[in-house]
């Protein structure tokens, strides 16, 4: 039933996209790329930005889209990178 | 970036050892990520962990993980654990070595281990060459691929480890790459929990060598081969398990209850002892 | 028949009886019955002829069946009404007096004649005698013929489980037969599971509908394919081989639909199942009472969607590891032997009407959302809110066809459930919150069925404000989200402006998006409203065109739930004739190959649509499979060395019809090719409708516009007709799957001839009007008035010239 | 300890009493290969030690054997292998990682006729520099060798003593006829014996560093499932256990303390028996089942005329190099019988430097008879 959905659904805030921070421990880094490519939701990208090991370090496109699935933490081969909740900022009113 | 919050799973790892030795993009740091979260997932008592490895990039894995840990001599890791499990049952002994260390040189300690259903965790890194040397050819490497000591392409056939394994005797056997991180962090979890002698092959890419001989320079160039190629067939025949450039079988192959070596000796043990103390009164 | 019948009736001379029927005034009020009747005794090789009243009568019939024993009629012509209603009758009449059925002619004199020239009895009563002539003169080439049977696999597909599929499904299991029935969605239910109270008795809809779906559940008879779809039909009646394709549902059976998984999913968006005004995971059931109630993971979103498991939050959470991402859509492949359409229909989308301000509006919501609201296991629990502030609404107005009976959104039908729906709902408001005020802003209320009347009565009893006349337009408050109905009282006739807290667009039915591809797959055809169209609208209500498939539900139009489950039953019971029977028998009109005429160059076997051919190179011949044979004489069409012909539609039994027609005043007549599916069934349909044209085209039927090969029209023209008019169905909806596409080769193909040759290639006309569109045929008629009567003597000349190679062999 | 401990006189032979000296050592894990002339010693414990409620197992190899024991003194057990030539061999890598690793451990070998395969049953002293110098790379090593069944007893304890203190694999160089000949052992109860157990650290787990040596050169030993979390390896290490091995100073601290360990400690550890030796002017230097022999030699010496005197080795590494020198300057000579092609005779040349050494070689299943070196002691004159 592909029907156009024209009402967004009463519980909406249930649609409320969890609030994240993506930390880099910079210098772990070793320039893989398996977070950049494996993350489902493309929230990394690689940077011009060099570290200590002069490799591209990557950098968050669009944090919004993260959904902490955490897969990044999970696939990094350094344990250069993880991600933590921030505290939900308040659904504001649209 | 916010520093004091120290990555999820820091606790597992030795500080003053990180960052570890390994190529960027290789395989092996996933497998230590994956043990680090399946301990942390199961809550482990890392004062009862003892991780042994023998010698081979994995071979640091000993190194790396804030544990009783042990780095033996090349392919004695089995016999080593052995002894340590026997004298003290209330260790859980894990076995974290690469496919040369543990089939090459170390072969008959690991099908004694399993015939005997030893009460130790094998998790093996098999990055399908002996990568710490400059990349030689090992037991697994595929047939007709380059290494530095087969130049014209290999001429043996591989061992399929899972078949291998499940040959011998261990009570678990699962194999995955290091793409399926989830479900390897659940074998290696259940793994841990298991009784007697239980085995989870990794395939874990070697870009830097292996990679760069047999056309798939970067890491993500192994990893889409992986992600091509591998097809999960859970508790299907190992010996059909074979690796071949398109089809990696991966999956968990067997998943049986057999009475761990330690508990057999020691409850004959405790009982000739009784015996023996009776006599003695 | 018996042998020696047919030894009799070959050597014999044609001994033809001709029946004229004055069928009451139909045929008498506009045609001198007499004359023409007169008029047959004259022609060759009558020996009888004579118009009655009633010819389909049992008299009547008793009459032919007399005559064909003591006259020894071997060849029976009856000129009365379409083929397509009394062939069948007659054929039987003349088989059981011991002739064989396929010697026997119609001539439509009612529908093709008496009814579309209606004050020209002149005119009619010349084009009777034609007609007449046309019959006699392909009776006397008949030839007897043997229908052969085929086998009928006793298992029966029914597409799509809503309430029909499900009501069909259970009525043949329990016959005994083994259903396979294939849903779309997650589970079985469609619209009726969505619904809160059904009308007129106001039981809870899911409440009386759960019990049949969990009887489907656990038939043994029933194999239950939900989220899957019908990927490839082939074959015919009683031996379809179906390819469905069973999407992954990525849980297995083992699924105790504890919903631990749903707690820990990620994900989560709008659930369809709710019209999106409520949430769900990525892994979900659609609703409580789902049949299969094992749950799956929406792939679209679910963040393992390119094949590497990201997230294992639902695996970990599923203690009887019942998650598995490794599952593969496959193809089963079955051989049914009948199949049950009822893939039901979408709702009506109001947003195209921008009037209503659906969408722009919050509490301007379609009768369906309003269903989901009222319903307890809604995303509202029950209560009806206004979606602006979440407040109970003291003000409510139902607006009622909207997307029905309405020209302006291409719906011009009416959708049968949304009055009564209406009503329905007004009582349920009522009986929650009484002191609510409710407009009903309607054309016409019907309440049509059975105790729809009293629940009308009610309504009004309860205080439902009845008002005729939609409203023009719906205006906004932008602060308070209240709205203002501004339009006319047609019957006050006077303007109002009234206020509600809430607005109810009581939506239609309307085709589903993809019953194209459905109609694809089984070669069905659909009416202009997008409905499939049934083989006929009084006598074979639930069957389709196509052998062996049968309609259900609102698949084959709108209709209330009580009447989709009585169409169900039927199409049971006729999809259990034919499976009860467990062979059919195969209409002797499949082609006739002669092996010493046959090049073995393959264009028949090329545009066969069923590949019912079959060539041996070596042997140069080609063989038939009768069973698989559709019978649309489009590879006789194609043999250009006549090595291949169509029983009972033979190259000379057509030609004969060409030459009666234009035996006289040809430069006055325009032949016309019908195809029996379409616009045969389309001029019918303007003779119904006593739909006036002029006299000047005389109709050959076949049964396929395919089997008009480019021989018959070049003769027409070279036996000085004034023009020829060449029809079928329209691309896409051809009976035959694609035979009118070689139709359409040809005819273009004549053209270019006619071009080159410097002739007006206007004479050559080429229709597509399926069986609804009596009036596009109608028209084209009128229009080929002026090309027929503005043609100069020296142009027919002319063409004869160009086109007498075609007289050869006559 | 258990009350199964025997005390008391036994009629023994020497595996058997070298097997029940390791349980009353408290040897609680045995993991060996069988291989003739040691296969009694694991025949022995594979019947006592479940007695006692400790650890027999037997290994694929005797490489597998020697890992084995390393883990078992890891996890905080006493824990010995016995093995032959072939096996010794096999075991050489390993007792190298236990020296680097300094795991407490003992290793009897009971010589036999070799190279190879060699003369399963028959007697040798051929593996004595195989003792010391069998690993790879520098590094100090003990060995004890018996010449009786009461000394197959004493010996083992006095092994499990060493490298419990030392934390160094300990080695009881025996040979088949002393391994397989019977004769009487006392068994001293277990109160009067003196056992040693290796040193636990005293610090938190946060401030231990595994390879931090005290004065006497021994780190004290944290095992597994103690909460150390310490971390252990066969590459060059710095006292963190972490390796290093890219560093010249590391290694070079590491490599000597592993030597100087033994060597500084040497006069604790050696142990010789004097017979006659003050006045001795010809000194007979022997070990193991030749001494046996070499002890009536000197005896008919003296008889006729001849001041000789003998010295018996126990502890053949670290060898009594000063010690010979010593007793060399106050002799005419040296005679050296041994069981092989002169292996041990180097270090006595070495040490004795003028005074002359005649070495008596002796191969095949007999050792030499007391006329033999008689004649050789007469010989020197």
């Amino acid at each position: 039933m592909p029907e156009r959905i024209r009402h967004p659904p009463l519980d909406k805030e249930k649609m409320e996209q969890v609030q994240t921070e993506i930390h880099l421990i910079e210098d772990q880094c070793k320039g893989c790329g398996y977070c950049i490519e494996y993350c489902p939701r493309k929230v990394l990208e690689e940077s011009n930005e060099i570290n200590a090991r002069g490799v591209h370090i990557p950098k968050v496109s669009d944090i919004s889209k993260c959904i902490m699935c955490s897969f990044c933490t999970a696939v990094c081969p350094d344990f250069a990178i993880f991600v933590e909740e921030k505290p939900a900022r308040k659904v504001k009113e649209d | 970036m916010v520093l004091e919050t120290a990555h999820p799973y820091s606790k597992y790892l030795r500080a003053e050892m990180m960052p570890h030795i390994w190529c960027p993009g290789c395989g092996n740091g996933i497998v230590l990520n994956c043990f680090a979260h399946a301990l942390d997932e199961l809550k482990f008592d890392l004062d009862k962990l003892v991780v042994v490895s023998g010698i081979g990039c994995i071979g640091r894995t000993a190194g790396y993980v804030n544990a009783d840990s042990f780095h033996t001599t090349h392919g004695r890791a089995l016999a080593f654990a052995s002894g340590v499990k026997l004298a003290n049952p209330e260790l859980e002994v894990v076995v974290i070595s690469g496919d040369g260390d543990l089939f090459a040189i170390g072969g008959n300690h690991f099908i004694h281990a399993a015939r005997r259903n030893m009460g130790i965790k094998v998790l093996c890194a098999n990055n399908l060459n002996y990568g710490m040397t400059g990349g030689q050819q090992g037991p697994t490497t595929p047939l007709e691929s380059f290494t530095t000591t087969s130049p014209y392409g290999s001429i043996e056939n591989p061992f399929n480890l899972v078949h291998l394994a499940a040959a011998s005797g261990s009570t678990y056997v699962a194999r995955w790459t290091t793409l399926h991180v989830r479900r390897l962090t659940q074998s290696i979890k259940k793994m841990l929990q298991k009784k007697g002698f239980s085995f989870v092959e990794v395939l874990a890419q070697c870009p830097e060598i292996y990679g760069r001989y047999n056309k798939m320079r970067s890491g993500l160039e192994m990893m889409s081969w992986f992600k091509r190629a591998s097809v999960v067939e859970n508790f299907t025949d190992p010996s059909k398990a074979e690796i071949s450039a398109d089809k990696i079988p991966v999956g968990e192959f067997v998943d049986v209850e057999k009475l761990s070596y330690e508990k057999m000796l020691h409850e004959k043990i405790s009982k000739i002892n009784e015996r023996a103390m009776e006599m003695v009164k | 028949m018996t042998e020696d019948q047919k030894q009799q009736s070959k050597q014999d001379e044609p001994r033809i009886g001709v029946y004229v029927c004055h069928c009451g005034l139909n045929i008498a009020g506009s045609v001198d019955c007499a004359e023409v009747a007169k008029f047959a005794a004259t022609l060759p090789h009558v020996v009888l002829a004579q118009d009655n009243r009633y010819t389909c009568s049992d008299q009547g019939q008793a009459g032919i069946q007399k005559d064909i024993k003591e006259k020894k009629l071997n060849r029976v012509v009856v000129a009365s009404c379409s083929p397509r209603l009394h062939e069948p009758t007659f054929r039987k009449t003349c088989e059981d007096a011991g002739l064989n059925k396929y010697l026997f002619e119609m001539a439509n004199i009612r529908e093709h004649c008496s009814w579309v020239h209606l004050y020209d009895r002149k005119a009619g009563t010349e084009k009777a005698k034609d007609l007449v002539k046309m019959a006699v003169a392909k009776a006397t080439l008949l030839q007897p013929a043997e229908e052969i049977e085929v086998p009928i696999t006793r298992k029966v597909l029914v597409i799509g489980g809503g309430v029909a599929g499900i009501q069909a499904a259970l009525d043949l299991a329990d016959t005994g037969y083994k259903v396979y029935l294939v849903e779309k969605e997650p589970s079985i239910g469609g619209m009726m599971a969505r619904i809160d109270k059904t009308f007129p008795t106001m039981d809870c809809s899911i409440c009386i509908l759960a019990p049949k779906m969990s009887d489907i559940g656990h038939h043994p008879n029933v194999e239950l394919l939900t989220n899957s779809e019908v990927s490839e039909v082939k074959g015919y009646i009683g031996n379809f081989h179906v390819k469905v394709l069973k999407k992954a549902r990525y849980v297995t059976k083992d699924c105790t639909a504890c919903g631990e998984c749903v707690k820990v999913c990620p994900i989560v968006t709008a659930n369809e199942f709710d019209v999106g005004l409520a949430t769900r995971h990525g892994i979900y059931t659609p609703f409580a009472q789902a049949v299969p109630s094992t749950y799956i993971i929406d792939m679209n979103l679910c963040l393992n969607k390119d094949g590497v498991i990201v997230c294992d939050k639902c695996i970990k959470a599923c203690e009887r590891q019942a998650i598995k991402f490794e599952m593969k859509p496959e193809i089963q492949e079955m051989e049914v032997g009948t199949i049950v359409v009822a893939t039901g229909a979408d709702v009506f989308d109001p947003s195209v009407i921008p009037d209503y301000g659906y969408g722009k509006f919050p509490n301007v919501i379609t009768s369906l959302e309003f269903e989901r609201l009222i319903n307890a296991g809604g995303p509202s629990g029950g209560h009806l809110i206004r979606p602006s502030d979440k407040q109970i609404p003291k003000r409510v107005a139902f607006i009622q066809c909207v997307g029905s009976r309405s020209e302006k959104t291409g719906k011009p039908y009416c959708s049968n459930v949304c009055c009564m729906n209406t009503i329905k709902d007004s009582l349920l408001i009522k009986e929650h919150w009484p002191d609510t005020e409710i407009y009903v802003f309607y054309v016409d209320i019907r309440a049509y069925g059975k105790g729809f009347e009293d629940l009308y009565k009610r309504a009004r009893k309860e205080g439902v404000v009845f008002i005729r006349g939609l409203p023009a337009e719906i205006r906004e408050d932008k602060r308070t989200h209240n709205l203002w109905l501004i339009g006319e009282n047609t019957l006050k006739s006077e303007l109002y402006r009234t206020n509600a807290d809430m607005v109810i667009l009581s939506i239609g039915l309307e085709a589903r998006k993809d019953s194209e591809t459905i109609q694809r797959l089984l070669t069905l055809s659909r009416n202009q409203d997008g409905f499939f169209l049934e083989a006929h609208p009084k006598l074979r209500p639930v069957d389709a065109a196509t052998g062996g498939i049968f309609f259900a539900g609102c698949a084959e139009s709108p209709k209330d739930i009580k009447d989709s489950v009585t169409q169900a039953s039927a199409a049971a019971a006729r999809a259990g004739i034919l499976m009860a029977k467990g062979k059919v028998t195969v209409e002797a009109i499949t082609p006739i190959p002669f092996p010493e005429k046959c090049k073995a160059c393959g264009l028949c076997i090329k545009v066969c649509p069923y590949n019912a051919l079959t060539l041996d190179k070596e042997k140069k011949r080609v063989t038939v499979i009768e069973a698989a044979c559709g019978g649309c004489g489009t590879c006789a069409a194609e043999c250009t060395f006549g090595a291949l012909t169509q029983s009972h539609f033979t190259d000379e039994q057509i030609i004969a019809q060409i030459d009666a027609i234009t035996e006289y005043d040809a430069n006055k007549k325009t032949v016309a090719f019908c195809c029996n599916w379409c616009s045969y069934a389309g001029a019918d349909f303007a003779g119904v409708s006593r739909m006036q044209y002029p006299a000047h085209a005389r109709i050959i039927r076949t049964m396929c516009s395919g089997r008009v090969s480019i021989k018959f029209i070049e003769r027409a023209f070279a036996r000085g007709a004034a023009a020829v008019l060449v029809s079928g169905c329209h691309i896409g909806d051809c009976h035959y799957i694609n035979a009118n596409y070689q139709t359409q080769k040809r005819v273009e193909r004549t053209w270019k001839k006619m071009e080159q040759n410097g002739l007006n290639k206007e004479r050559l006309q080429l229709l597509w009007a399926s069986a609804a569109e009596g009036e596009k045929f109608a028209t084209k008629i009128r229009e080929m008035q002026s090309i027929v009567e503005n043609v100069k003597p020296e142009e027919i000349e002319k063409t004869q010239k160009v086109f007498e190679k075609a007289l050869e062999g006559s | 300890m258990q009350k199964k401990l025997l005390t008391g006189p036994y009629f023994l032979n020497g595996d058997l009493a070298c097997a029940e000296g390791a349980l009353v050592a408290g040897c609680g894990f045995f993991a060996g290969y069988p291989i003739t002339p040691a296969t009694e010693i694991a025949e022995h414990l594979s019947q006592r030690m479940p007695e006692l409620g400790r650890i027999y197992v037997q290994m694929e190899d005797e490489i597998a054997s020697m890992a084995a024991i390393i883990g078992a003194s890891y996890s905080g057990l006493k824990a010995m292998t016995a093995t032959s030539g072939p096996g010794f061999s096999l075991m050489q890598e390993n007792i190298g990682l236990a020296v680097m690793t300094e795991a407490p451990c003992v290793i009897v070998d009971v010589m036999r006729g070799g190279p190879s395969t060699g003369q399963p049953t028959m007697p040798g002293q051929q593996d004595v520099m195989q003792a010391k110098w069998g690993s790879h790379g520098d590094y100090g090593i003990i060995a004890l060798t018996p010449a009786s069944v009461q000394e197959m007893f004493n010996l083992t304890i006095e092994a499990f003593n060493l490298s419990e203190t030392y934390r160094v694999p300990t080695l009881l160089m025996a040979d088949e006829i002393v391994g397989h000949m019977w004769e009487k052992v006392v068994i001293p109860p277990p109160e009067k014996l003196k056992i040693v157990n290796r040193k636990k650290p005293q610090v938190s787990p946060d401030e231990y560093r595994p390879f931090q040596p005290d004065d006497d050169l021994v780190p004290p030993m944290a095992c597994f499932g103690e909460g150390y979390h310490f971390h252990a390896t066969g590459l060059t290490h710095d006292e963190s256990g972490y390796p290093k091995t890219s560093s010249s100073k590391v290694q070079s601290e590491l490599v000597n303390r592993l030597c100087q360990k033994i060597e500084k400690n040497a006069d604790k550890i050696i142990r010789c028996e004097e017979t006659m030796l003050d006045d001795a002017e010809i000194v007979v230097v022997a070990y193991g089942i030749v001494a046996r022999a070499a002890l009536s030699a000197v005896r008919k010496a003296r008889e006729n005329g001849i001041k000789a005197g003998l010295l018996r080795l126990i502890t053949l590494w670290p060898f009594p190099t000063e010690y010979i020198g010593k007793i060399a300057k106050r002799t005419h000579g040296i005679v050296v019988p041994e069981m092989n092609c002169g292996q041990m005779v180097r270090e006595v040349e070495r040490a004795a430097k003028e005074t002359p050494v005649t070495f008596l070689s002796k191969l095949g299943e007999e050792p030499h008879t007391p006329m033999e070196i008689l004649e050789a002691i007469k010989g020197v004159r």
